[in-house]
């Protein structure tokens, strides 16, 4: 009923760019590990999110064939499924990555005591 | 007979929604952090489900997921709300000055 | 006059967020930013059932009725680290 | 079998959760909602429903209703309060915690009381041990235990007394 | 119309609690946030019509992810100050 | 001061590309050629009603499959990294705050509760949104729930051990019945489709899709219950 303008899709783009920046930003400069991983999964909600938008197609609806858009009108009413697909792995596979992030931090807390950065300094040369 | 169910709806869901904008209001106005709790729970809980009784009255087919989601809302909220509020004051979370009287401090540290 | 009553309903919905998100951003205590955060769930159950209602379709419900079941659990993480409980 | 029994409510809230997710009363939904909530309910046989416990007779359900029917008006009440006081400028508060006492034993009783007192005017449950409820009251009226109890518990414990006996 | 003011509006929120947790002042804070930019993302997802992804988000942010963090929080308390 | 002013400046050509990228981008309003396909082929081949369902389990079911292992292989490290710090006894938890009557009696309230969602979620994978993820994430955090209520509670890990690799098994088995009766790997059309739309529909994917809920259920629960009997330190 209610169409989605070109500038919504823009917008929620546009969102996802600054998000990755954001995390990339954050996973640079910060010093705390597990600041570090907090930044990495924000850039990794943007991602998902530019994904998303580029997959939107105007004027057209959810992939899912109920009696909203029947069978014969499908390929005129929804829209591309193959980014859903794709990003609903990355976010199930996103959170594995996190836990194993922060499986290595409380490790890493274990054994030096600390979570500066900049005093893990084993494999700098 | 439809249309006036619908704009019955539309209303009802309007009323929910300023019932949500109230207790943004109170999270904003607020003192102290129970009194925040207290707004943003019950405004919210009756705002989520009067707007969700207006989507069923608009869209009757959708009726008994509403219904459930009401449902869960009115569970859930409640339990959330009591537990931060007894955790916040575990950690000796600070109280407004107009705070007449705490009878679960004077209890524990009896 | 239903469009209207409607768009009314979705800005009331937006003001409420943007109060809720002031309140997340000046704090003070992390508890508070809590009761924000749980407030904006909530206000999440009901924008997901006004965008069910926009596009006209109902299955988006389910979303809504994932929120309403698990939103609390964030919620609660958080007062039982607060109250060192995890 | 007493396991079974104490399966029985769980078994019936799920199966009737389950018709009402899916709007339908297809063959194929009933099944699978049987097995489903079969399964769950002897997995979890120590858990709870609004059933449980709840005593079956005309008197029971009759202030079941009783009590969904005080319990809306409040909630009503409630939020009408506490719009007047978040809207006033002055915010006519006078917050404090005081203690209530409660007769209930049944712990899905004292949940839905603790829940009640939360979205009822002005009150808000921070903690419940033993027979004592400490409750958060917005505008306290009295400190005292007897007339809190009075004004904050009295109100859903008629109800959920015959309910829960 | 109105969906795309909701965007813009999310969009809005989104920058903002993204900002808090990079440049927020505690641990705990910055976590809350990003919980937060899951929670509207969720809802960014529905309005561009994936409702898969939207409940993804929404039944792991919801509860698990900030499980984890603050499970891990909680036990390197100490580290946070360092 | 110059490792800041060189993520600055690597944030600023990223950013860069990315103005490009997004200046040059206008929404589509036609399906590519690949994207008609799936709209128009998916309902009559396999009988879903939700194509993205369609996509993971049976166009792409492989991919799904190499999935389900990289989580179960997280699950795995996060255990194996966390092993040495595992508490012998329940004594060491004394120090944790319980959660209360309320939460307590809460949670054994709404824990079954989830439990049906999730199964709702899984079970009608090829209808609605949803799916085996979803639906096992849910599952999940029924288990969270518990957790919270009672740190100290400890979770058979035989069980959640059988539950995950009894599904993994049999889903790998179910691909390759789909050698043997039908077009190739993971292919769902070994049972009938059925009438379209209802639960009973659409082949093999919701049998696979619960298969798929209860693996990544039972995964992220042996997290939960790995991450929660580590020593506190």
């Amino acid at each position: 009923m209610d169409a989605l303008s070109p500038l919504a899709v823009h917008a929620a783009m546009a969102t996802g760019f600054l998000l990755i920046l954001l995390g990339f930003y954050g996973v640079l400069t910060q010093r705390n590990i597990l600041r570090m991983v907090v930044a990495f999964t924000l850039s990794t909600t943007g991602v998902n999110l530019v994904i998303i938008a580029i997959g939107y197609t105007l004027r057209r609806t959810a992939p899912i064939l109920d009696e909203a858009v029947p069978l014969a009108e499908a390929s005129a009413r929804i829209i591309d499924p193959l980014p859903q697909a794709l990003v609903l792995t990355a976010i199930v596979i996103g959170l594995g990555i996190t836990a194993l992030m922060l499986a290595y931090v409380y490790k890493i807390y274990q054994v030096r005591r600390t979570l500066d950065i900049g005093k893990l300094s084993e494999l700098k040369w | 007979m439809a249309a006036l169910l619908e704009l019955t709806g539309a209303m009802l869901l309007v009323v929910g929604a300023f019932f949500l904008l109230l207790g943004g209001l109170g999270l904003v106005r607020m003192p102290d952090l129970f009194n925040r709790i207290q707004a943003g729970t019950k405004t919210t809980t009756l705002g989520t489900v009067l707007s969700l009784l207006g989507v069923a009255l608009m869209e009757p087919q959708w009726g008994w997921k509403l219904l459930l989601i009401a449902l869960f809302i009115l569970f859930t909220n409640p339990i959330s709300a009591q537990v931060l509020a007894r955790s916040a004051h575990r950690t000796g979370e600070a109280k407004s000055c107009k705070t007449v009287v705490d009878r679960l401090e004077e209890d524990q540290q009896a | 006059m239903v469009e209207l009553l409607l768009s009314l309903a979705a800005l009331l919905i937006g003001v409420a967020l943007l109060f809720a998100l002031y309140r997340f951003v000046r704090g003070p205590s992390p508890a508070d930013r809590v009761v924000a955060f749980d407030v904006m769930t909530i206000i999440a159950v009901t924008a997901i059932a006004l965008i069910a209602l926009l596009e006209g379709r109902g299955i988006y419900l389910d979303v809504a009725l994932v929120y309403a079941l698990l939103s609390f659990l964030g919620v609660i993480v958080i007062a039982r680290y607060l109250e060192r409980g995890l | 079998m007493t396991k079974a029994r104490q399966a029985g409510p769980l078994f019936g809230a799920l199966l009737l959760v389950w018709i009402l997710l899916h709007g339908s009363l297809q063959w194929q939904v009933v099944v699978v909602g049987v097995v489903v909530a079969a399964m769950i309910a002897l997995l979890f046989s120590g858990a709870a429903t609004p059933l449980h416990g709840f005593r079956r007779t005309q008197a029971g359900l009759r202030a079941a209703f009783g009590y969904l029917g005080y319990f809306f008006v409040e909630l009503v009440r409630a939020n009408l309060k506490l719009a007047v006081i978040i809207l006033s400028p002055s915010l006519p508060i006078r917050p404090g915690i005081v203690k209530v006492r409660t007769r209930l034993t049944n712990p899905v009783a004292r949940l839905l009381l603790a829940n009640s007192i939360t979205l009822t005017p002005g009150t808000l449950s921070v903690a419940l041990e033993g027979e004592w409820l400490y409750v958060h009251w917005v505008t306290v009226v009295s400190d005292e235990v007897e007339e809190a109890t009075a004004e904050i518990v009295a109100g859903f414990e008629r109800y959920l007394e015959v309910m829960y006996g | 119309m109105i969906l795309t003011g909701m965007t813009l509006l999310l969009c809005l929120v989104m920058i903002g609690a993204a900002l808090v947790a990079i440049l927020g002042k505690g641990l705990a804070v910055a976590i809350l946030a990003t919980g937060l930019v899951s929670l509207v993302a969720s809802l960014l997802f529905l309005i561009l019509a994936a409702p898969d992804v939207a409940m993804t988000e929404a039944a792991i942010g919801s509860g698990l992810t900030t499980f984890l963090f603050f499970f891990v929080l909680g036990r390197v308390r100490g580290g946070e100050h360092d | 001061m110059i490792k800041r002013l060189l993520a600055l400046l690597l944030i600023g050509g990223l950013g860069g590309v990315f103005l490009l990228l997004w200046l040059d981008f206008t929404p589509p309003t036609e399906l590519n050629e690949v994207a008609r396909y799936y709209a128009e082929q998916s309902a009559p081949d396999l009988g879903t009603v939700n194509i993205t369902t369609a996509i993971i389990v049976t166009y792409r079911g492989l991919d799904t499959l190499g999935e389900v292992t990289v989580l179960f292989l997280s699950a795995a490290v996060v255990g194996m990294v966390l092993v040495r710090g595992r508490r012998r006894t329940a004594a060491t938890a004394e120090g944790l705050v319980s959660g209360g009557e309320l939460l307590a009696s809460g949670s054994r309230l709404l824990v079954p509760l989830i439990l049906l969602l999730g199964v709702y979620i899984f079970v009608n994978g090829h209808l609605t949104p949803g799916g085996g993820f979803q639906g096992g994430a849910i599952l999940a955090s029924a288990v969270l729930l518990m957790l919270l209520a009672d740190p100290t509670r400890r979770f058979s890990h035989r069980l959640i051990t059988l539950v995950e690799s009894s599904t993994g098994l049999s889903y790998v088995l179910l691909g390759v019945v789909g050698i043997v009766l039908a077009g190739g790997f993971l292919d769902t059309r070994i049972l009938p489709l059925g009438e379209f739309g209802t639960l009973f529909s659409a082949g093999a994917i919701p049998l696979i899709y619960s298969l798929i809920g209860l693996k990544v259920g039972a995964e992220f629960a042996s997290m939960l219950a790995n991450l929660s009997e580590t020593e506190a330190l």
